[in-house]
């Protein structure tokens, strides 16, 4: 076996008020795929920043190479070859895909005084050929979905022709297809002996791509197993520290009366002639790729976006919706799939974001709050999430970003919705964590709540679905009950395009 | 995991020893310490004045301090709450002014009683305020441009009221109290500590609580933080900044108060460039133009640093030339000062 | 003893060259009187509370006498009464105050001396047609009364002159230029245009040279470039103050009250027309300044 | 899945009927629409006039405003590589004032002939520039602050290096041509445009090539876009937010030249408030204070609105107090239709 490309021994990371890192070891092979996995806050996210020169370590070793480096900052580890992909999207939204691949390293002409935008573009369109990806590099960033950004962020880190490439959860967005494709370019820089460290709380894609997993808990290195040798009921034991069901999780009861009902819903070129019922008790599946206008029908509905056309009954009343606080006031919750844009104030403590919704719940006279009652909220949610936060009063941007995610949750269950969005739930969510929303929203529905879940897991939607509703392109293209309901009859629905579709009856 | 000092505040049942314990962190902390190093900047320019010339440290001068920092003072609470919402208000300034006019307009031109002129300066200042965040956010207009737009309005609209004169308040003899006099004064003859400072005292408070304990003061911290997530959240973010722009704008009208009454008339051309000054104490004070965090308490500071240095470079007769240099330097080593603070903390 | 004597001035401004033709006939006064003076005012003349702070801080620093050009007539009353409790003799310069305190107010008489300046207009475009006039502010007292006395002079005595325009620069040279072209372009018959400081003529100077007219420019104050028109016929002539004899008089008049001499109610310090003719006169030379 | 049209301007071998119809696309398709649209409100605005005074629409008032436009322009195009950044500054109204203080102290003071003088205002611009940058990125001290602190040392120095009073270039009797004469009359007598109205134009090329086309203006708007995402992709950001407030810095040292040679001297007191205007023109012409977009004909257009509103207003002989109120309104309303052009686009 060759030496090492990494090798660290020892690493610790303190923040304020946070041990993120404690005596950590971890080692990657040139040719290797390693996984890295963990509980949301595990540390995972940090020890790669460190690696990658973001931050820099409080003691211990990292040897890169047999050689002993402390990257000073991202510039250093990149011209030493460590490339990232950071789990938050990092992109400069008004440039282009082209711009935003090659950012300080433009390709000049004219004795290197002007911009070979030309060139640039044809780079760009090779590398995103090279992975399949059928992204114009001239269109601006900003406007991609969340998916295609983050294949641009995958295509950039891939033009480094980097000897160690970090992936810090690079497929939380990415639907089967795009996933498949990313396998596809992982397999190869493999075989050129690029060292990938990889992040993802999808456990299924562990078996698929890496060879090693290394486990970290609570900041602590627990093993290091070889993936093909070890069942992954083993690994989410050293995950969690317990074993998990995968069982379909079922209501009480049967679903009550109708809660919600949509009539024709027309909204831009993704909500088009929605129609769909949503029942007390229910929780209602939105399945479909991304792009297909989910997000768009629960935003529409929510009066987030232009008002739509239309009809929306709420306990069979007719209601109109024309910004979020009607919503609100009707008993509708959404939440984002996109939680630091939309969901948190990630400046301000998780307390105050616990109740940003129910404010008024917290006033004394109206107008003083009750921070001892605000307080205690946040409490009960820490401890009903199992939110790891060292405090309440912790800025809410401090914590890991599965953490975070609970605290969009715990906003809404404050709320006390009657209707209630789930869009991507579980996104970036570690798969304890993961189930316990499961059960979660199970008890949400169990109290008589109507919840739609928007899900990109099929996998999850089919475990936690009493219907599920298949949208591609705008439009509700079908719905199924659980029993009906396979991961491949819903891929057909969902791309059932409108091409295709002509002659044939949803 | 977490640091179990912090954790305990959450429990219920704290015996004495542990209230004592609580007391004792919050007063002698490091988040005490650290609330006390943003004096130092301030307490560093005073030791110095007081060193450099026998006149700076004396009651008198320390009066005129107090006095000459109420307006400003005043002014960079109006301003603080709009920048913790990531806005700002340009306008400050000359909506003082305009709100002088307005209270001349009523004690002077139609002779009416003087709570009368109180209630229309603040009320002219938070309509004012109204129609900004109106603009800010019905029209989509940015905060800067439109305050800008509404400075120049409202500077027109000053002169135009007035008849471009000074109007003086011939029709209340006791106009000048609100700020010359000293209540306090009369009552402990040694602290001839004019109203204009209470006043400032007394507004300060006030904020503070509105900006710490009410839901106003919570909405402002979070649409700084994130406007969109607020608004998702269910929150009517659109009146809630109206509100704030519209209570800035009453701010700037008690500031009008002052303004007229320590000068005993309502300028109409004055007003522009203290915009700056404002925004300049509440930024040393270490809120963030970028919005989300703040005190009332760093803005106070920042006041008094800007006119203890104005004040200080005068009594040392520094030629005025060099006192703009001067002060250019300290606002930004202020800010500086304050920034390695927070870095460290 | 007369070198520990201190006399703060705090004048209305600092930054235009006439504050500092002022500033400069106190330091000359002070040099012979083994005084010491300091000199400032606040950026403009609108900022009457920024003037009451450099007031109150020349009063903290304890001085012999003071010097005063008032932004406003009333608003300094209260610290001059401390002033006078405190026996600190006041001098009012340029502009004076509503009140007895100060012992003497050396001062020209500006609306007088815009009247001048109207019938000198009058004269030279043969006491008919359109005038317009550029003043550097609409609110400040020496804005106020150069304005009027002009306007005054002509609607008195000049019935027969039509001012079609009066509008403010805020004596900034560009924006008076601007204004001036501005003026020209929408009233084409103007034959004389009168600015009414150092800042407006200048402007009022450019603007005519740059839309190539030629018509009567009456300006205020002096400075190189005034001089220098007048001497080349751009410019027919201007008023100046006497600003130095302004500074000086505030400084002699301090140092006489310290004395305890009798001071008159108001020096008047005088002001002059000058052209082409009398500019070289050894009276006009000594109060013009570059 | 992109539009069709676009993806064929990459393919190389174009025929001619392609290349006609992608200018006949480029020239009256939705984009060019769009853009001619921000023309509007100047358009409206000229019309407006036009109709309202027959001394509006003349050649020589048309060449008035060009002129007019110069220096307010250019130091617009200065302040929008800053805005583009997310940042700010304050600073260049002074600025200009100082860089021709500096040139009338190398060309009257030191008698040096005149390219020193430009070579000399130039680069105090670009030096201060580099100054503010540099407190900005090293300091970490907000933009606003940064520039605000600058914009007084600057004023202050200005006066202390000229003495207080202005200096005229009497040692460079031609130092006036350079915004005053006009080289294309002399070759067109028909088109006496004057040179300050040349250089603006070929500043604003300059602008737009900087901007456009080269790796400085790419950083200029990734930096505002996504300033961290910059930092991450190892791209040294510090070092280009200092060229780029040094560009900055140096174009405010052509607007010294142009303003100094406009009224003939270098004025230490002037300048200050020049920077809102600026702003405002940044603004108006759709740039986003937010940073990451803006291009130099919107601000060329935005200066060129300003111009035309005030010589507009002289015009007309609208009284000053009120042109005050109008230029807020209208600046509110031009930013507001900015708005709405990009939202309905
Ligand atoms: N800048 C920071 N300041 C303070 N605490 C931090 C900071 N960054 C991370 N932490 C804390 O460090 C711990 C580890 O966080 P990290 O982001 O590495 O977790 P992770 O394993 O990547 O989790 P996830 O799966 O949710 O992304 C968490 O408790 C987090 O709150
Ligand atoms: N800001 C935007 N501007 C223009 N188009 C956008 C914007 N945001 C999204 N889109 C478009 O909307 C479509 C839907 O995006 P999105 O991925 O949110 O859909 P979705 O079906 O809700 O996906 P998800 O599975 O994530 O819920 C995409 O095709 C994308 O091009
Ligand atoms: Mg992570
Ligand atoms: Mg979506």
């Amino acid at each position: 076996m060759s030496a090492p490309l990494i090798a660290v021994h020892g690493l610790c990371k303190s923040f304020p008020g946070v041990r993120a890192l404690h005596n950590i070891r971890f080692e990657l092979l040139a040719g290797e795929v390693h996984a890295v996995m963990g509980e949301n806050g595990a540390g995972k996210s940090t020890l790669m920043k460190i690696l990658a020169g973001v931050y820099r370590k409080d003691s211990g070793e990292i040897l890169y190479d047999g050689a002993s480096v402390d990257f000073p900052g991202p510039r250093e580890a990149q011209a030493a070859g460590i490339g990232i992909i950071h789990q938050e999207l990092q992109l400069m939204n008004h440039l282009t895909v082209a711009q935003n691949i090659f950012i300080g390293r433009e390709p000049m002409k004219a004795f290197g005084l002007l911009l070979d935008e030309d060139r640039l573009n044809r780079q760009a369109a090779e590398l995103l050929g090279q992975l399949n990806l059928s992204i114009d590099p001239r269109t601006t960033v900003g406007g991609l979905t969340v998916a295609k950004q983050q294949m641009v962020e995958i295509a950039k880190a891939l033009s480094f022709n980097s000897r160690v490439l970090i992936m810090d959860e690079p497929t939380a967005a990415l639907n089967d297809r795009e996933i498949a494709e990313l396998f596809k370019m992982i397999r190869a820089l493999k075989a050129r002996g690029v060292g990938i460290v990889y992040i993802s709380h999808k456990m299924d894609e562990l078996k698929q791509i890496s060879d090693r997993v290394t486990v970290l808990r609570d900041g602590e290195y627990v093993a290091t197993v070889p993936t093909a040798t070890t069942p992954i009921e083993t690994i989410i034991g050293m995950m969690v520290g317990r074993s998990l069901s995968d069982a379909r999780i079922v209501g009480e009861a049967p679903p009550g009366e109708i809660a919600l009902e949509v009539r024709g819903l027309n909204c831009g070129p993704l909500v088009r002639d929605i129609s769909f019922t949503l029942r007390k008790g229910e929780i209602l599946g939105f399945a479909g790729l991304m792009g297909a206008g989910r997000t768009e029908v629960a935003r529409a509905i929510f009066g987030a976006d232009a008002v739509p056309s239309g009809e929306i009954r709420v306990n069979d009343r007719r209601v109109t919706i024309r910004t979020p606080a009607h919503a609100v006031a009707q008993g509708i919750g959404y939440l984002s799939e996109d939680r630091k844009r939309f969901g948190l104030a990630t400046g301000m403590d998780v307390e105050s974001n616990v109740v940003m919704s129910n404010l008024a719940n917290y006033l004394a006279l109206k107008v003083m709050l009750r921070k001892r009652a605000i307080r205690d909220t946040a409490g009960r949610f820490i401890r009903m999430l199992n939110i790891r936060t060292p405090s309440a009063a912790q800025e809410v941007r401090l914590l890991s970003g599965g953490n975070q995610q609970k605290i969009v949750i715990a906003k809404w269950l404050d709320r006390d919705c009657d209707i209630l969005f789930f869009d991507e739930p579980t996104r970036g969510i570690d798969i304890g964590a993961k189930n316990e929303i499961y059960r979660l929203l199970r008890a949400l529905a169990d109290q008589g709540k109507a919840i739609v879940m928007i899900s990109s897991e099929l996998p999850e939607v089919i475990r936690m679905s009493d219907r599920i509703v298949v949208m591609c392109e705008g439009r509700i293209t079908g719905e199924l009950s659980p029993d009906e309901a396979t991961q491949e009859r819903i891929m057909q629905l969902a791309t059932q395009r409108e091409t295709m579709k002509a002659g044939t009856t949803a | 995991m977490s640091d179990p000092a912090l954790v305990k505040d959450d429990k219920d049942g704290m015996t004495t020893g542990d209230a004592v314990a609580a007391l004792r962190r919050r007063l002698l902390g490091p988040a005490a310490l650290q609330k006390l190093l943003a004096f130092a900047s301030l307490v560093l320019l005073m030791i110095y004045f007081s060193f450099a010339s026998p006149a700076f440290m004396q009651t008198d001068n320390m009066i005129n301090i107090l006095q000459a920092t109420a307006v400003n003072g005043v002014l960079a609470i109006a301003s603080t709450f709009v920048i913790i919402t990531a806005g700002i208000d340009l306008s400050v300034g000359t909506l003082m002014t305009f709100c002088a006019v307005m209270a001349g307009v009523f004690l002077t031109y139609w002779e009416l009683p003087m709570w009368t002129g109180i209630v229309a300066a603040i009320a002219t200042g938070a309509l004012s305020g109204v129609v900004s965040g109106t603009v800010i956010t019905k029209m989509k207009v940015p905060p800067f441009i439109a305050t800008l737009g509404m400075m120049l309005v409202l500077k027109g609209l000053a002169l135009v009221v007035s008849g471009s004169k000074p109007i003086y308040f011939t029709n209340t003899e006791n106009f000048s109290m609100i700020s010359q006099d000293s209540l306090l004064g009369a009552i402990v003859p040694d602290l001839p500590i004019p109203n204009a400072a209470l006043i400032l005292i007394v507004m300060a408070v006030f904020a503070s609580i509105v900006l710490n304990r009410t839901a106003l003061g919570r909405y402002t911290f979070a649409i700084g933080s994130n406007e969109e997530a607020v608004r998702l959240s269910g929150v009517n973010v659109d009146r809630w900044k109206i509100i704030i722009y519209g209570l800035g704008g009453a701010i700037c009208g008690v500031a009008g108060l002052l303004i007229a009454s320590r000068i005993n008339s309502a300028q109409p051309a004055l007003g522009q460039g203290y915009e700056l000054d404002a925004i300049a104490a509440v930024v040393i004070g270490g809120t963030s133009l970028s919005g989300g965090t703040g005190t009332i308490l760093g803005t106070i500071i920042g006041a008094f640093i800007m006119s203890v240095l104005t004040n200080g470079l005068r009594i040392l007769s520094v030629a005025q030339e060099w006192q703009f240099v001067v002060t250019g330097i300290i606002i930004i080593l202020a800010v500086y000062a304050d920034m390695l603070r927070r870095k460290r903390a | 003893r007369a070198e520990d004597t201190y006399i703060p001035l705090v004048s209305k401004g600092f930054q235009h060259q006439f504050w500092q033709a002022v500033k400069l006939g106190a330091e000359q006064a002070a040099k012979a009187a083994n005084v010491k003076i300091t000199f400032e005012g606040p950026e403009t003349e609108a900022m009457v509370d920024k003037q009451i702070d450099m007031l109150s801080a020349a009063l903290a620093k304890k001085p012999q006498a003071i010097g005063f050009a008032a932004l406003d007539s009333k608003a300094a009353i209260p610290l001059l009464k401390k002033a006078q409790a405190a026996k600190i003799p006041v001098i009012a310069f340029d502009s004076g105050v509503d009140s007895d305190i100060p012992l003497t107010t050396c001062t020209t008489d500006n609306l007088a001396a815009a009247g001048l300046a109207a019938d000198k207009m009058a004269g030279l475009i043969g006491d008919a047609g359109e005038v317009a006039v550029v003043v550097h502010d609409q609110t400040s007292r020496t804005g106020i009364d150069r304005r009027d006395g002009f306007l005054k002079q002509m609607k008195d005595k000049h019935p027969n002159i039509k001012i079609v325009s009066v509008q403010y620069g805020g004596g900034d040279q560009l924006k008076s230029t601007e204004i001036t072209k501005s003026i020209l372009q929408a009233n084409p018959n103007v034959k004389g245009i009168f600015g009414a400081n150092e800042g407006s003529a200048i402007g009022v100077l450019n603007g005519v040279k740059e839309m190539k007219k030629k018509i009567v420019v009456i300006g205020y104050d002096s400075g190189k470039q005034q001089k220098a028109a007048i001497l080349s016929g751009e410019m027919a002539g201007a008023i100046t103050q006497n600003p130095i004899g302004i500074g000086s008089c505030t400084v002699d008049s301090a140092v006489k009250a310290l004395k305890g001499e009798k001071l008159p109610k108001i020096t008047d310090t005088g002001f002059y027309w000058y052209d082409k003719s009398n500019i070289g006169d050894a009276k006009i030379a000594a109060v013009l300044y570059d």
